[in-house]
């Protein structure tokens, strides 16, 4: 059995107090709170281990060598990336998208081709896209989000064209909880020869994932979210694709050999990791994903399944609230952007924080889709993650049924 | 009526009822100075319209927006408050307000003048609504500035 | 007084065993240890405030957000930049050097022109302005370096000429602890128009750095090698120069405006940050350069003299070493690299480390440096910092001694 | 002599005469199989030459090089231990080696036939040296592969 209070024990800030109240964390999707185990993996590395990595004799450097790369299989593992040069890390999602864009697609884009993202893609997998279609004069297609909040694939074979070189998805997304499907994504990018990049941002964290069951070409995450620290997220390439790809930064690390004129590359993964890495972060995101893999991401993902039900339940108590999202919860993640008439979601978030409680208010980082499909300026947003309780979803409730008699009442006294 | 705690300062009574009640609500056609602003953070929006009398004193003003109560009490606050003031004055209180919502305390004589504004001291206690009640008074600035390119001499 | 002792117990790593000898770490040219504080400072965020910044309404976000600038400021302070929005933070050094190439570079450089750097850069300044030559059609110069181990600024008016748009130079080597006076390559960069930018990645752990006073138009450095943890450094640009760049990764938190067509971007700084920032990591760099600024940084600076000029005398001991580095101390910082006749430096390290000692050896990622100037495989490299002790570089000699007896007796029974 | 803890293992008196005295050091000219190795990461470098005598047995083997002791050393073994072999028996004797340094421990035949190749088991406690070890093996098998290309049928 999932025993969610045990697994509270293990997150320091949870017994954290807000206004007087007890912390109610439900930005999970904006990220996640860390596990004892994840600081004192990181805090271990440094009054321990620490080295610069590679090339180093001494036994500091080769201990956080061996510990850096040992992280690096063990993330591998969790996502069943074939060989630990295939994960590349990064800084974020952000940034892991944004290599694809310079070292991939830079050389892959030519003017007239096409590349194709959904209408619900975060900021981070449409701009660089944006840029590269200015830059190598391509076209940006869009897929579009259905009334029911799930993507339209009716047309797939007719927005994915022989033209089409890459297709970027969410494989969740981040403001409707959306879980995308991405077979039939690739089923048509093969027919056209196009790759698939695939945002985990939101997926990574919450459910099981398989890069080679998915068959996509790139796989981009972020640990901040997935219960690691910032500063620390990862790529997953295919292996022709990678092999074939230039490098993104350069400098330190990532070259083989150095004259004045020229330089070339080093083995993968380090070709793609150029300056001093992360190490130590990367070694508190393996603490993570051990983390992760012990509670079972099957668990997690009934666990947080079971607090949207219970909370999509409990909002259909107050009828001024409009809830985006699909209603089938095996579509959706335990992600619930809603409205309430009458009460901007600045202002509910304003309310509920007095309540201890932490709810995202605003665009989400997806701003086209709020704006333009969503039809509304803002929303707010309340997202689940492993440590959270049916009470605490209980508390959001009673705090958003405040919010609106305090707003509503004062209508009443009015009227 | 149940307040959670400390609410009372961010939305006072006045507040709510300018929320619930904009004065002003409304564009004036081809206004004399007019601005728009935005805070694409929250999807925060204030449109300002005014019009000029003969002697250069506000004499009529609209506005429109979207957004949280503050940002939207605070426009309305601001309509009042700009009516019959010169060009001049009007950015006087500009500064002034803006002075106000950064930190230093109102005078006496700024609350006999000024009135209402006391209602949006408040909001200081949360500073990160402090860009939304000043949204209205950045976008008089900018209506005075663009005024004051338009009619420069 | 400066007090090692004292400063030595803020270090948790240093009371460490390496094959049953107390550590002795002389390899900070490539990271630096870190102080509890800093430790501390990162812990703190995880287990009371952690959150993602900027648009968050809740307290933890708002905490995280005022922690985050916060540190920008005290950072933007250690340095003297003018204005915090000036303080770029990125990964390391070779981001905020491949953040120039990419973001101002492209823009700026075209064929015809000219790039001029110096033989003693380390790859992540010299390998970023190749890949720009080669994309732009520019040309990379090189400043010379005298058998004397400093730069030759004899020929500076000829080797920048009005078509140079750009001098990328190190303020100290990581290989030969020479400290590059900056003066005069920004008063020749200064009379052809040309910008300078400055690779402070080992001077601004060592010494005080003061940007408005150096007058250099970039800045990048490294976090980890001042006493912060690995996944944050920073980059200073010019108040003009950075409001003209373009964005360099793009997606979440750096755009203003975004349409399924296009986006606009943030204020400064926020426009160079794409993605969620490294917030703990920015935070304690904080508390690393308020450790260094308790201490002084002219303090440091002098306790780093008085070790290497112990080094360099008792090194003389030995009379197998070669020492490569200005022997003029007030020009060279903590760093001595060094070869021992008929010892390759890969033994060396490995005897060393044997007794504690952590040296690194090998090219420093300098590699034509190295190799066709210094004309050696690699080099022996220790590398002092505030911490170390005279008692530790008498470890060093004495370890040396026994290195070259260990191979020299041999060379003498066969004698 | 002063031996610091576990070095012995490392730095074996075989090693280390034969990094002092390496045998067969020189290359040919026009050999029948060469290759070069280098590991930039230390500046170890390798350079292999052998011939072929009419039965495909390596008859004269000459190397050159720079670097540690370890790969100097490992080199000037492999020299002595190609000798002899077809090269069917090289490839075989480049991944034995490979095998044992990777990990596996000698079987008592191994040891009879490949002599001085025990001193480098010891460098086996010393991961981080282990390439410098097989640096040299490495570059034979490139020779091997060259070779066999060129002479596909
Ligand atoms: C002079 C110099 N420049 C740049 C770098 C690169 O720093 P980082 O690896 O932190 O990006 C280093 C660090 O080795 C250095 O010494
Ligand atoms: C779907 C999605 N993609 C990308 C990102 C960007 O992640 P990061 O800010 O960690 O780079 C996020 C995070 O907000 C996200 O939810």
């Amino acid at each position: 059995m999932y025993d969610v209070a045990t697994v509270r024990k293990d997150f320091p800030i949870l017994s954290r107090q807000v206004h007087g109240k007890p912390l109610v964390y439900l930005d999970n999707a904006a990220t996640s709170q860390k596990p004892q185990a994840v600081i004192d993996a990181w805090v271990d590395y440094y009054t321990r281990h620490n080295a610069n990595v590679h090339r180093g004799v001494h036994t500091l450097s080769v201990e956080a060598t061996e510990a850096y790369e040992a992280a690096r299989e063990k993330i591998a593992r969790f996502f069943n990336v074939p060989a630990p040069e295939q994960l590349l890390f990064t800084r974020n999602t952000t940034e892991a998208i944004n290599l694809v864009a310079m070292a991939w697609a830079s050389a892959n884009v030519k003017a007239g081709d096409e590349i194709v993202v959904s209408e619900v893609e975060h900021h981070s997998n449409l701009v660089p896209w944006q840029r590269v279609c200015e830059v190598t004069g391509a076209t940006l297609k869009l897929i579009k989000v259905k009334p029911d909040y799930t993507l339209d694939f009716s047309d797939l074979d007719r927005t994915l064209t022989a033209r089409t070189k890459l297709v970027a998805i969410t494989q969740q997304s981040n403001v409707l909880g959306t879980i995308v499907p991405v077979k039939p994504v690739m089923d048509a990018a093969r027919r056209v020869g196009a790759l698939v990049l695939v945002d985990g941002a939101q997926s990574a964290p919450h459910s099981k994932v398989d890069v080679q069951a998915m068959d996509c070409d790139f796989f981009a995450f972020s640990g901040h979210k997935m219960l690691a620290p910032m500063g620390i997220g990862g790529l997953y390439v295919k292996r022709g694709v990678l092999e074939a790809m230039e490098p993104f930064l350069r400098g330190g690390e990532m070259v083989l050999e150095v004259t004045y004129e020229r330089a070339t590359w080093a083995d993968l993964p380090y070709k793609f990791e150029a300056g001093t890495p992360n190490v130590a972060d990367a070694i508190a995101l393996s603490a993570a994903v051990e983390y992760l893999s012990r509670l079972g991401m099957d668990e997690i993902r009934q666990h947080e399944v079971a607090l949207t039900k219970h909370a999509l339940e409990r909002m259909r108590e107050i009828e001024e609230i409009t809830t985006f999202g699909p209603t089938d919860l095996s579509l959706r993640g335990g992600v619930i952007s809603f409205y309430m008439a009458d009460v901007h979601p600045h202002d509910i978030g304003t309310v509920l924080d007095r309540e201890g409680i932490a709810i995202r208010t605003g665009h989400h980082c997806a701003m086209p889709l709020v704006r333009s499909r969503l039809n509304v300026p803002a929303t707010a947003r309340a997202s689940f993650y492993l440590y959270n309780t049916e009470a605490e979803v209980d508390a959001l409730i009673e705090a958003l049924k405040k919010t609106q008699r305090y707003f509503g009442n004062a209508h009443a006294r009015r009227a | 009526m149940l307040m959670p705690d400390g609410l009372d300062d961010l939305y006072q009574e006045i507040i709510l009822d300018h929320y619930r009640h904009p004065r002003n609500k409304g564009l004036l056609a081809d206004a004399d100075l007019q601005a728009e602003g935005y805070n694409p953070f929250c999807g925060d929006q204030v449109r300002l319209t005014m019009d000029l009398d003969e002697s250069g004193h506000v004499h009529k003003v609209g506005f429109d927006g979207q957004g949280c109560s503050i940002s939207q009490a605070s426009a309305s606050i601001l309509t009042k408050l700009v009516k019959g003031r010169s060009v001049d004055e009007v950015q006087g209180l500009v500064a002034t307000v803006r002075r106000i919502m950064q930190g230093a305390d109102m005078t006496d004589e700024q609350k006999d003048e000024l009135g209402e504004l006391e209602a949006l001291e408040g909001v200081k206690k949360f500073p990160i609504r402090v860009k939304c009640a000043l949204l209205p008074w950045t976008t008089l600035q900018d209506a005075v500035s663009e005024y004051r390119k338009t009619h420069a001499q």
